[in-house]
């Protein structure tokens, strides 16, 4: 053995081995206390939602509004939309650059080139 | 134990500052914002991030912080202060813009325009509240509401109010929902909200592939300061209009923007150090960037009830809301207004276009601003 | 207040105004025109079609021969193709890299790797 | 109105030039053919494209050409210049292209050596034209008929004719279809024309495996000049068929070979500013292109002539013009040249071997030419 | 003959050296590793052809190897060497983990805290071999069993050890199904390694997201070293869980992962120049990893035993050995070892907590390492 | 014509042409040689592989584990997995980083989020 170890390192090596322990452990902690207060949320929310047995919307409202837009332009009269089943995933709905997408091309008036954009 | 002292030292332990807790819990509601509230989550959920990365406390001289030269954050955001990231963000957004609805009724195309007036009178407004003419001409940009034209024109002219300027930019764009609606209602009648346009016509594509092309040359040719930015989004678009490179828009509107988003969102939200950022100018820049939102809004409104009184075809004043650009979402906001009066008024088609033109609008302003300064300068 | 707005600045306010205007209205103007040249091409154009009214062929003629050419391989013999039905989309067809891809790869004899280079 | 009049003179109105003009006709030529003709569009609809941004009027200054350093064009080149564009599309072409016809019958990579006789006569004729010798072996390359390798060796020896040669190569390689057919007739007769080659056997994964590894070696051993090509090429190769790194592979020849695409075609264009390209220089350039085209297509179709004179299985010498490269338009020609004589002869399968092994020997071609001059200076 | 004389000297035939040969051997033998017995093939068959690729003999000046600056290998490098592309990778690496199952039994956190003993034991077995103190810090990082950690520790602390350091780590992460189970059963009875673990409960979505941010300050406020690390993979994590950002996320464990592991690995593979690799510091760092690897799997069961004592839900402490990282060989590991005795036992879930808390656990202790050097110089 | 071409010139225009020649000739010899072992092989290998009939398993032991796992916690009992179909693409099998992803998922509770992933 050439080298050797100044008391410095030495202190490193345990310190080092401490520090890490430390923040994990400290996660730890921070994520078990987190979760009973989630369970705590959850248990409150559940009840909250037993009262709320209404059938949620699956679709958004743009969307929605687009829809009927559209067939409104395709039909040239009145009518209604009595169910709207989604076929893609829901959730490119959120992403704004996809949903300015397909928004503009809904806007438009080339529903045969609609596949570009997914 | 001085190993385990000095060691905490150069992180919280040593460097505790109340500016730094505070950034960080802006960072958390922007977060919160683009999660649970759904406000533009791709760029404000980012943002937020790197509001926490660019504010956790640390000593300098570590390599670490995005300011130190030679770190990974000083390196990945080079792009922000180079410009080119705001550049490959219009080449990803020219890749997925269709300009049709825009191209079959141009005469909208003006109200695109009209909303950019809120960007200039924001530039005077900043002169009036002390700002330098430069910082003043980056503080209006924010008035076109499009976070890469703010960026690329901040990075220009005052790189040191990068972080404010885009952190209001995305702000208010976030907030377009909550601002545009009372405005509009306060600039129009039931009447004219009522207002139906007639759904317009397809537009062929050999008109959708000269396009881009045209446009790039006239607005370039007359504003060349807007080329670094509409150059890539009208490249773009010919990208995905042409037909025949239909495989590099694809990679231009979802790898090449994802990524470049990521970093961009990331890289801005660590540039808003607590030091740098909770400064008496970022107040005003927050100010200036809410009036310009405001004037941006009713300038659009206002200017379509003028063209009413020229034409036969009446246009619903709602969409002149549009031009501020902040697309999609203040086509949104003025479908939603519109629905309220009249839900079978489908607005939005109307919408598109002012709305697109918007984008050209301020790209176009920002060229003027930077033929102007960069040449002095 | 503490700042104040040079007679230059106050101008400049108002000259970017206008050449954003200007800009966008020289567009609005030149895409009107445009459009009514269009109009009159596409005229010509539907005339013309109406003339030819033969059913347009639906596969370009590299891919047809490449077709035959596996065929004649695969069967070893004389055959005729009667009719081709485009599995992919049309659009890969005309990108040089991807068709580079799949020309190799149908002039090589691994057709169980042909899922490579989708 | 000052201030309207000092904007206009920084744009068209103060920088107009003829030159200028003629260069966004030219690149309106480029985008027309690219699209209406679909003559290589991935290449000519971003460097027509490119070459409006590149020409469009302005005075320097404005931190926006691509000459002027920290501009988002100028750091957009780097790319280009500094050779690591190529390099990555070349990691892309190897992960897409399948070299089984090659393997399958080796000899037919003689074909893909001779057609790069072209490249050293065309260096011959250029040093007689008075170029210097670095140019003189940057224009041989166009020869080579592929479109990186003119790139990186230009931006290795004749920075300055960049723009010069990659619009030259990327021209004829898309006038293939035009250029061959005529050269072939007049150097085949009927009869040759007519033969048929038996169907090649299949080959094994293992030695697809093998190839890539064993190729580059030899190749960067004798050639070490082609490093920066080959073994991008030969990487991506390895990663599309060693079965294990699929995903690499998918990702090289789809997301990152089309954003490298995009950006060197686009800067490409925009470095043809009127002013460096329309020069003598890019004439003669031209010229010798056209010359090197012929030159290769005729060699590859005459030594498979002679071939034919010392084998027992003949070649039909119309694959020889697909030793030129031009991947894979050129091998689509032959299959349509043979074709017009005999419908049922599927040429294309075995003119894909001297076709892809153009490729490796315009690498080591330019390889030979790196170790010669970027040695001395 | 003069001309062809001259140009093989540039080649093999002036540069020839046995240390090339040898290293040209070591790479096709990772590749070999790679494809055949398909261990991490993505890591093994870049730097192996990289290796290949940085062991072709040639003449300096010729502005291609990786060591020349201006080449393109050179170029590319610099994402190793100012330590950015473990960054973007660990960013993906966030957007593809799911930390679930240890969120669900926070207490397993503890074995990935433990099996870091290894670095930190290789740190002092290096110093007491001779090597400089940031050398050493480098050097032990190995036993973290973490690609990207260790090439961002060695370009900040110890550049020339690069090479030698990233291939030792990838080289014992593919050996983890050879190395750990001997260890694990010679420190585990029978009886312990049949220990049935309860199934853990599910996690709700709120705390998957708030993970990553509170994970985040926590780690970077008390050792911000890591922030270049940990900031990437938890804004990744975030990316991935918020629900809103899921094209972003998708991007990031896609395209943006593999261009950047494509790079990485040819980049590492090709700074293994002969001269600077076959030196006996190399074998020092060899020896001194598999010291690091065993060392480190041995800490964990041990831990996971002294838990035992104390707790009353028994752990098996063959999941122990998973808090090495190595993600996701090792948790594979743990399987195979647990299904020797009962192959009704499914520890694999159990074992992914440690595994991926190891990864949280090298970052750490690269920061604490950070922290200490690179502030004194 | 304005230029000339010196002695060295002239030399590297043939030499050019004939170091091409000579590498790609090269690398042609070494196939065909590489070719001839490997028919070798492949014959010895074929003679191998007709003495061992057994249908080769057609899904890896981790997988395997992994859904007895899950089906184990869903069951709550014991039972027998009979016969395991692939869905995906075999390749994706191999791939550290995604193996990595689907791992840790099928490691997580949360089946529903599975998609992610993919
Ligand atoms: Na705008
Ligand atoms: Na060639
Ligand atoms: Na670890």
């Amino acid at each position: 053995m050439e080298g050797r170890i100044s008391e410095e390192m030495a202190a490193l090596t345990w310190a080092g081995i401490g520090i890490v322990f430390a923040v994990l452990a400290l996660i730890a902690f921070v994520i078990s206390v987190i979760k009973r207060l989630d369970d705590r949320w959850q248990a409150a929310e559940a009840k909250a939602d037993a009262k709320a047995v209404l059938k949620p919307a699956t679709i958004d409202e743009t969307t929605l509004v687009l829809i009927s837009a559209a067939a409104a332009v395709a039909v040239g009269g009145r009518f209604r939309v009595r169910r709207i089943r989604r076929l893609l995933s829901p959730k490119t709905k959120r992403t704004p650059w996809s949903a300015q997408g397909r928004l503009i091309l809904q806007g438009s008036h080339a529903p045969s080139r609609q596949r570009d954009l997914r | 134990m001085d190993v385990v002292w000095d060691f905490l030292q150069v992180g919280i332990v040593g460097n505790f500052s109340w500016g730094n807790m505070a950034m960080l819990a802006i960072g958390c509601v922007f977060i919160y914002l683009g999660i649970a509230k759904d406000y533009e989550p791709l760029l404000l959920v980012p943002i937020g991030f790197g509001m926490l990365v660019g504010n956790i406390p640390l000593s300098s001289g570590m390599n670490i912080g995005i300011y130190e030269p030679g770190s990974v954050l000083f390196i990945l955001y080079q792009g922000v202060t180079q410009g080119w990231y705001p550049s490959l963000i219009f080449l990803g957004i020219g890749a997925m813009t269709d300009f049709s609805a825009m191209l079959s009724n141009p005469r909208l195309i003006l109200l695109g325009a009209a909303a950019q007036a809120g960007i200039f009178l924001t530039f005077a407004g900043s002169l009036l509240l002390g700002f330098a003419e430069k910082d003043a001409a980056a503080i209006g940009i924010i008035g076109g509401a499009d976070g890469p034209t703010a960026i690329f024109l901040s990075s220009q002219l005052a790189p040191h109010l990068l972080g404010a300027i885009a952190v209001a930019a995305y702000s208010y764009m976030a907030l377009v929902p909550v601002i545009q609606p009372p405005i509009i209602k306060l600039l129009t009648t039931r009447k004219e909200r009522l207002i139906r346009m007639k759904p317009s016509r397809p537009v062929s594509k050999r008109i959708r592939i000269i396009f881009p092309i045209v446009a790039f040359i006239l607005c370039a040719g007359i504003a060349p300061g807007a080329i670094s930015l509409l150059g890539f989004l009208f490249f773009g678009n010919l990208l995905k209009e042409s037909g025949v490179t239909e495989r590099l828009a694809k990679t231009a509107r979802s790898s090449l923007i994802d990524t470049v988003t990521i970093l961009l969102g990331l890289c801005v939200g660590a540039s808003t150090d607590a030091s740098r950022f909770l400064t008496p100018a970022s107040v005003k820049i927050a100010a200036l960037g809410a009036l310009s939102f405001c004037v941006a809004t009713a300038a659009g409104v206002i200017f379509a009830k003028v063209m009413n009184l020229f034409t036969k075809e009446k246009i619903n004043p709602i969409i002149g809301a549009a031009g501020v650009s902040a697309v999609p979402d203040s086509a949104r906001v003025c479908q939603m207004v519109g629905a309220k009066e009249d839900p079978q008024n489908f607005l939005i088609m109307h919408a598109m276009a002012p709305n697109v033109a918007g984008v050209i609008g301020s790209a176009v302003a920002a060229g003027v601003f930077l033929s102007k300064f960069v040449m002095r300068g």
